[in-house]
């Protein structure tokens, strides 16, 4: 196991959002996790990252165990997240923004390399180099974000509802993008209110209802599961 | 208010004196050298009349007009203080006055100044030593006779004090004024002034206000090369002085006092400070002395009440230390007794030059 | 209003002005800093400038300087200035550090709202500024003279002292320093990133506290600049300065634009110049309200300072 | 007020409960609950309850200063508390009323237009509201911080014009400022020097109706409106407030309860100079505020006491108690941030984000 | 800015709408179903055409440029009363930065908007807003230390007139607007289908209810036209098809639509007539039939014919 969630609970104030879950994601693997609003996803995806800590439970990174570590310290350990609601910082560049996304790298001519594939994917980004994130539109912005997340070349990506807010024709296209990136090397957590197409990725995914994990599989069985069906994918 | 009884006939053994003024504060050292007068009197007369003990009450004003009233009224209403040492400063004694004056407690200033104090009608109101309309006029006297100087610059720190001694200084000087200026309370940047001075080629300046601005002052404008002669007040006249300006700038500065050097005293009081407090009297100090001395002898006569020691005061005919003490109705001493004295910094030392005599 | 004062003297005013701005603008970028990174105004900030003045003259004593002493040969005063650098720098560095850690950093860990710093900061900068005035009885410290002021450049009836020259090329040159630090290196930008999404800034491997911590010290480590300078051109101290000098310095970073570095170098020197030219129009009384009516003025054209804040805004 | 608890969320739950048994009381037993508290407070002075009064001073003279205060602290409180202005400046308004008093009033003002008192009121009020809008008008346009340091620019200018203009008199100051009328049956002034209880009963008289009228305004539309402004301007504005408008109303509403409270302490201390107003005093001011607890009333009482009693209290501590002061705001704010008595809604945020802080920094050890 | 004042104004002279609008209207005559509830309009200026396509919002001829962005390039198109209008186009297109100027958060460039044929550029957001626009936010933006109740009344303000004497003073007429206020609050709560989080605060209601609250918020102003700027994002089909509904029925009510939004699903099935714009420009107006197959769509915006699927 790359990365190991183990009977994990996370609480806002009184309020507890993950009643003990456990997932695994092997090297290499793309997983998602889907769930209706406020079924905790965002919430799981932040206490990976060490935004939010773990009440109880354990995260383990390549056996190691992370869950008391600093969020800074996960990133150097491997950990990336492109978080929801597109966290970019809205004085910087584009440029600066990207440069953000590795600031623990030191392998500059790898920077250089990663930061000329972003700017192939996205043209947009590479068009407005210097404009300040604040001032882009709603899915530029999430562009960056994702773009930045690359640039970190994790260990294990988490993409936080990648699709939110991009036009149909950058939907299809981030999906490619998820695939190649995985086919690279890069092993993926998707959270996706998108579920059709996340499980249509997905090797394994996992459903997410009120805090607790109700449903785990491969993606083409959960596509295949009428409640899956009924409740996400919009199939009366 | 009521006051309890009107004579001595209830032998009461808990009267108070009060010093009102600065003992903390930029200026601290005057009171306390005011405080220090005050206290020795006290000290004396306790150890003379250990079965009838004076107490000796404090409030430090810090110097600061804004606490001034909070600290009259406090007094006032503990009728046991019959009498007030202080207020110490004028621009206090303009805010505090009024309500001592309301409260008919009768008070000696051992040091404050401005000439309007005595104008306002004030019953309470008494001085122990002569006041700016002697001091400035003095000064001016040295600038022109002694210093020759042709243009004086006139500062002034906009107090009550240093505003209204300034202005007299002003009107003696007449036409040798080339310019003035105004500086502030605890102001440490003193650029811009120090150019004015600098342009106007004055060769003397004046400066009306306390010791805490005067000496940062004249640090800068010697180091700005400027080498008029500086004449301030009795206000300036602190050793915290020469502390802030630096022996080297404040060497050659002159200073006036409508006050004795502690060695000029008449009998044993130089000594008797010196042996209690461990050095020379400062600035006021014998004054203060005197100006409790005329309370305490009330107390002796029995004035326990407000009403008898004001009475008392008012007809007090008796040497102190420093002078013959008389108070005329509006509690300024007589003017044969006004004497101003100036002194000189030399050696980072504030030493006594010589009696101003002849006012203009 | 004294337009001949004013028109005669432009020069040396201007001279004056630039150099008092110098040290409004170094005093500034600690707010600035500060401010960019957490939105607070750190009001002891005014404090940690004046323990540098206590501090490059405890400095000075410790090797033998005095106050009365006779101005040093040129190079012992050059040991002499790098001495008091130092100790300027150290204890203003640590004045800073302390109160981050004992005033600020406790409320952060409780996620406080920013109205709650803001009293803490003025609590800080009463104590502290309080504790000197008990040690020290809020007496005056006079500085030793470790040189004589003397006219460098004379261009008609223009004087620039080395005084007044020393300090504005301190100033500018610690202020390219610093910004070149903040925009082009790995850690500045890491600043820059928290100040603006602390969250994200941490997602990217960013330690926020370091960051923090770094940026107390920069902040206090210019304020103790300053404070030598200050020392060297007013030759006096006391407890109680910081107070006012800060707010000055403060008005000058928000002129310039609060969060932005070279803002707070514009401001400093705006406002040194506003104040000198007005106080010479006006009186040296007025000075103050000029100073004062002029932000008030600009803000109304500009509500961001004259630069701008250097954080975009977010968009509606 | 109750005892002061550690332990934070008990006393959070305890607050709350305190508050729904409180409205389940029966109204009238609310009023006369109410009624029995003030009455209390109005014979304050005469109670002779142990160390509360202080022994430096005259406890009649720092109930009325600590009654002025917290004057200070609701008018204050509405600009800060209820719209999140933040006014650094609010000693500028204080300033305005009490020099109107001076100035109109007193025999010694260069005017000596001798006004009567209560007059002098209104004058006050009305100058220093006009103020409030003239500083508002074009400067309540800018965001957050910069209006704090432009809040306090102006009242550094008030004090700066009070120090230099001819008519305040600056440092010298303006004596013989007039009290209210009235005389007791003997002929002393009702409001004299020797007996000041009377100056307090009528600065809690004041207090208490400008709490209410407050209040009133709280829970209505403009309080709605002034915290929509103070959580999402942008927002607001999109939603149909009229943010300027209500901005400027609390600037003009606190800048008269301000110049109402520089009156009455003008009135009482007989003698005002521009030392009085400085810088340091308003940020005390905004101190006593956050103190006590930002938006709730009797929390900005008790942080408008604790700003004025504490150093009067330990008057004794001479030299050392701003220092002590100082120190006293770091700790009270570090422990309690929400302040001393928070609004119910900051209560419940702050607990909140406290807990959340306390997981995060778990999370970051 | 007088300029720009002065043209808005002359150009509203010529009774009817701009060239482009004419573009339009064939096709809202397709789109005839909202015939049933345009009953009351007064039908002002559209004496010739039909009633229905009276036209409640103009954006005429907009240029929005941030210094070399041009985000809106002489953008015009209407809004006609009772309709529920898409507005679609590429990421960045200018979609939000319409909404923008239409509401008083961006003056344009040049250009003018038009609400019931008064010129909106350079009024005040809050009065654009008592004129009859509300919005949502594509970013959620509700007052969160408020309860869902005092977000809908701050809403619900915007109609009344009390202020600070009013209030003070108790007068009747600020009873009334509390009372009335209030009930319409919950009214609009319960529409929205959160009534019961009525005294929750706004930032702990889960997401969903935040977007349905602040459409409940928007409501209360009384608009006569609704903007939702991506409503749906972040839901998943079944809630987006309750939201279909929604905004069905908020139409129903006699309030005209604005939709920005991603989901073709939801575009396609909800809107009466569709905008497409392109970095900055419009590229289509017309029926969601017609839109989706439009090459130019196809090309810009939707890639592949049919992506619903
Ligand atoms: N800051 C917060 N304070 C209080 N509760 C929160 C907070 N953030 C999330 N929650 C609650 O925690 C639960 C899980 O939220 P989370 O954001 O993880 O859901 P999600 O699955 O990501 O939903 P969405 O699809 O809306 O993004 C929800 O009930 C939510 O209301
Ligand atoms: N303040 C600004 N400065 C510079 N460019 C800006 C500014 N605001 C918007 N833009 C640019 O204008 C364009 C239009 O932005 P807008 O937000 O209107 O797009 P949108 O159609 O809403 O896109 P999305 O679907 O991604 O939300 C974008 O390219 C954006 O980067
Ligand atoms: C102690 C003295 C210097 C006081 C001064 N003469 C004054 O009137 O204020
Ligand atoms: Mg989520
Ligand atoms: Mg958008």
């Amino acid at each position: 196991m790359l990365l190991e969630l183990e009977d994990l609970v996370v609480a806002y104030g009184r309020i507890e959002a993950l009643h003990g879950i456990s997932l695994g994601i092997e090297e290499g693997e793309i997983v998602a996790l889907i769930g209706a609003n406020g079924a905790g996803k965002t919430t799981t995806m932040r206490a990976i990252s060490g935004l939010r800590a773990a009440q109880q439970g354990r995260i383990r990174l390549q056996g190691r165990d992370i869950t008391r570590m600093r969020a800074d310290q996960r990133v150097v350990s491997g950990i990336s997240q492109a978080p929801e609601g597109r966290g970019i910082f809205p004085g910087m560049t584009v440029e600066e923004n990207l440069d953000l996304g590795c600031y623990t790298r030191r392998d500059t001519a790898g920077i250089a390399e990663d930061r000329d594939r972003v700017f192939d994917l996205f043209p947009r980004l590479a068009e407005r180099r210097k404009q300040l994130g604040g001032t882009m539109s709603g899915g530029e912005q999430q562009m960056l974000t994702i773009g930045r997340a690359l640039m970190a070349r994790p260990k294990v990506l988490l993409l936080d509802e990648p699709s939110m807010g991009l036009a149909p024709m950058l939907i299809q296209q981030i999906f490619a993008i998820i695939a190649e990136i995985n086919t690279q090397g890069t092993t993926i957590l998707l959270v996706e209110q998108n579920a059709q197409q996340a499980l249509s990725l997905a090797h394994r995914a996992y459903v997410l209802e009120t805090g607790s994990i109700v449903r785990t599989g491969t993606g083409a069985e959960l596509l295949a599961d009428p409640t899956v069906q009924e409740a996400y994918l919009g199939v009366a | 208010a009521e006051q309890n009884g009107g004579s001595s006939a209830s032998g009461k053994c808990d009267s108070k004196i009060a010093f009102f003024g600065a003992r903390t504060g930029p200026n601290a050292n005057l009171g306390i050298n005011i405080y220090n007068g005050v206290k020795l009197a006290v000290d004396q007369y306790n150890a003379k009349h250990k079965d009838c003990k004076v107490t000796l009450e404090s409030k430090d004003s810090q110097g600061d007009e804004k606490q001034a009233p909070g600290l009259a009224q406090q007094l006032v209403q503990d009728q046991k203080v019959v009498g007030v040492v202080g207020p110490a400063f004028s621009g206090e004694s303009e805010a505090a006055d009024g309500i001592f004056d309301q409260g008919g407690l009768p008070l000696i200033s051992a040091s404050a100044t401005n000439p309007s104090l005595s104008q306002k009608g004030w019953k309470v109101f008494h001085r122990m030593l002569g006041n700016d309309n002697a001091q400035g006029p003095a000064a001016a006297t040295y600038l022109k006779d002694t210093v020759k100087a042709k243009k004086v610059f006139v500062i002034d720190d906009t107090t009550a004090y240093g505003k209204g001694l300034s202005d007299v200084v002003k009107q003696s000087l007449g036409s040798a004024v080339v310019s003035t200026d105004t500086v502030q309370p605890k102001q440490t940047d003193f650029q811009a002034t120090v150019a004015k001075v600098k342009s106007s080629k004055a060769d003397a300046v004046f400066y009306g206000g306390y010791y805490a601005e005067a000496g940062p002052f004249v640090k800068q404008l010697r180091a700005a090369n400027v080498k008029a002669t500086f004449v301030s007040d009795d206000g300036v006249k602190d050793e915290g002085f020469v502390k802030g300006a630096g022996n080297a700038a404040a060497e050659g500065a002159v200073v006036t006092c409508p006050c004795i050097p502690g060695d000029e005293a008449k009998g044993t009081f130089f000594a008797d400070y010196k042996k209690a407090f461990g050095k020379e009297p400062g600035t006021y100090g014998p004054e203060a002395f005197d100006s409790t001395n005329v309370f305490l002898d009330g107390i002796a006569a029995g004035k326990t009440s407000r009403k008898d020691m004001l009475s008392f005061i008012d007809s007090y005919d008796k040497d102190g230390v420093t002078k013959h003490i008389k108070f005329d109705k509006n509690g300024e001493i007589a003017k044969s007794e006004i004497v101003i004295w100036s002194y000189k910094v030399s050696g980072g030392e504030i030493v006594k030059d010589q009696e101003i005599k002849a006012t203009s | 209003m004294n337009f001949h004062f004013l028109f005669s003297n432009i020069g040396d005013l201007t001279v004056t002005g630039l150099s008092q701005g110098a040290i409004y603008a170094l005093i500034a970028l600690g707010y600035t800093l500060v401010y960019g990174l957490l939105k607070l105004i750190n009001f002891a900030h005014s404090e940690v400038f004046m323990m540098g003045t206590f501090g490059a003259l405890i400095a000075w004593n410790l090797v033998g300087l005095h106050e009365n002493d006779p101005v040093p040969s040129l190079p012992m005063m050059v040991v002499y200035l790098l001495v008091g650098l130092v100790g300027a720098m150290v204890w203003s560095g640590v004045t800073a550090l302390t109160v981050e850690f004992v005033a600020y950093r406790p409320l952060r860990r409780r996620n406080a709202p920013r109205l709650v710093f803001l009293i803490t900061a003025i609590g800080a900068s009463v104590a502290i500024s309080e504790a000197v005035g008990v040690i020290t009885g809020r007496n005056q410290y006079g500085m030793p003279d470790l040189f004589k002021t003397a006219n460098l450049i004379t261009i008609g009836n223009v004087h620039v002292t080395n005084v007044d020259l020393g300090v504005l090329l301190a100033a500018i040159v610690m202020m390219v320093v610093l910004d070149q630090f903040i925009n082009r290196t790995r850690l500045g930008r890491g600043i820059r990133a928290v100040a603006q999404d602390p969250d994200t800034a941490a997602l990217m491997g960013i330690n926020k506290n370091r960051v923090i911590v770094l940026t107390f010290a920069l902040g206090g480590v210019m304020a103790g600049a300053a404070a030598l300078l200050y020392n060297l051109k007013i030759g006096v101290t006391r407890a109680d300065i910081g107070f006012l000098l800060g707010i000055k310095a403060f008005t000058a970073a928000v002129l310039g634009g609060i969060g932005n570095l070279r803002g707070a170098l514009l401001g400093g020197l705006a406002l040194g110049l506003v104040e000198n030219y007005g106080s010479a129009l006006f009186g040296t009384s007025w000075r103050d309200v000029v100073a004062f009516v002029v932000l008030v003025v600009i803000l109304m054209f500009r509500p961001t300072g004259l630069l701008g804040e250097s954080l975009g805004k977010a968009r509606a | 007020m109750s005892a002061l608890r550690t332990a934070d969320d008990r006393r959070l739950a305890g607050l709350s409960a305190m508050r729904s048994r409180w409205r389940a009381i029966p109204r009238p037993v609310r009023i006369l609950f109410g009624v029995a508290v003030a009455v209390f407070f109005y014979l304050l002075p005469n109670l002779a309850i142990p160390l509360i009064p202080t022994p430096d001073t005259n406890f009649a003279s720092v109930l009325f200063t600590v009654a002025v205060y917290v004057l200070v602290g609701v008018g204050l409180n509405v600009v800060i508390g209820l719209a999140g202005l933040l006014d650094l400046g609010y000693i500028g308004f204080f300033a305005v009323g009490a020099y109107s008093v001076a100035i109109f009033g007193s025999p010694a003002s260069p005017l000596a237009t001798k006004y009567p008192w209560l007059m002098l009121i209104p004058i006050a009020i009305a100058l220093s509201m006009v103020s409030g809008v003239i500083l508002g008008g074009p400067t309540l346009r800018l965001r957050g911080d910069y209006l704090a340091i432009v809040t306090l620019g102006f009242g550094e200018i008030v004090r700066l014009i009070a120090v230099n203009w001819s008519i305040t008199k600056g440092q010298i100051g303006i004596p013989s400022v007039p009290a209210p009328p009235g005389h007791w049956g003997n002929g002393d002034p009702i409001f004299g020097i020797i007996d000041t209880r009377p100056f307090y009963w009528l600065a809690l008289t004041v207090v208490l109706i400008c709490m209410f009228g407050v209040k009133l305004l709280e829970s209505s539309r403009v309080g709605r409106s002034w915290l929509a402004i103070r959580e999402d301007e942008d927002a607001a504005e999109l939603m149909g407030v009229p943010a300027f408008k209500f901005k400027l109303w609390a600037f003009a509403i606190g800048a008269g309860l301000g110049g109402l409270s520089g009156a009455l302490f003008a009135s009482r201390q007989g003698f005002i100079n521009s030392n009085s107003f400085d810088v340091l005093t308003s940020m005390l001011f905004v101190a006593a505020v956050v103190l006590g607890g930002a938006g709730n009333l009797a929390g900005v009482t008790l942080g408008a006491v604790l700003i004025s009693y504490l150093p009067e209290r330990f008057r004794g501590f001479a030299d050392k108690r701003f220092l002590v002061f100082g120190l006293a705001l770091i700790v009270i704010m570090i422990f309690r941030p929400q302040g001393l008595i928070p609004s119910r809604r900051r209560a419940v945020e702050l607990a909140d984000r406290k807990r959340e802080a306390a997981e995060e920094a778990t999370a970051n050890v | 800015m007088s300029e720009v004042d002065t043209t808005g104004e002359s150009a509203m002279g010529p009774a009817g709408g701009p060239p482009e609008g004419a573009a339009g209207e064939p096709a809202m005559g397709a789109a005839g179903e909202p015939a049933k509830d345009a009953a009351g309009a007064p039908a002002a200026d559209g004496a010739g055409t039909a009633r229905q396509t009276r036209p409640l919002l103009e954006v005429d001829d907009v240029v929005m440029r941030f210094g070399g962005v041009t985000a809106l390039d002489h953008v015009s198109f209407t809004v006609n009363e009772g309709e529920i209008l898409g507005l679609i186009g590429p990421n960045g297109a200018g979609k939000t930065t319409c909404f923008n100027v239409m509401t008083g958060v961006f003056r344009p460039t040049t250009g003018q908007v038009r609400l019931n044929g008064r010129p909106l550029v350079s009024r005040s957001r809050h009065q654009i807003t008592r004129l009859g626009i509300a919005r949502t936010f594509q970013n959620i933006r509700l007052f969160p230390e408020m309860t869902a109740l005092e977000n809908v009344l701050v809403g619900t303000d915007a109609r009344h007139r009390t202020s600070v004497p009013g209030a003070l003073l108790r007068l009747p007429r600020h009873r009334k607007e509390e009372r009335a206020g209030r009930a319409k609050a919950h009214e609009l709560l319960d529409f929205m289908g959160i009534g019961s989080t009525a005294n929750q605060l706004a930032r702990n209601l889960p997401y969903g209810d935040q977007r349905r609250l602040e459409i409940a918020r928007a409501l209360a102003t009384e608009p006569a036209l609704l903007c939702l700027d991506e409503p749906a994002a972040g839901f998943n089909p079944a809630e987006k098809e309750e939201l279909l509904e929604l905004i069905r029925r908020i139409r129903d009510r006699g309030q005209t639509v604005l939709l920005i939004e991603h989901d073709m699903r939801l575009v396609m099935g909800v809107t009466d007539r569709i905008v497409v714009l392109e970095f900055g420009r419009k590229i289509a107006d017309a029926v969601p039939a017609e839109v989706r197959s439009d090459p130019k769509v196809v090309a810009a915006y939707l890639g592949v014919p049919d992506d619903a699927a």
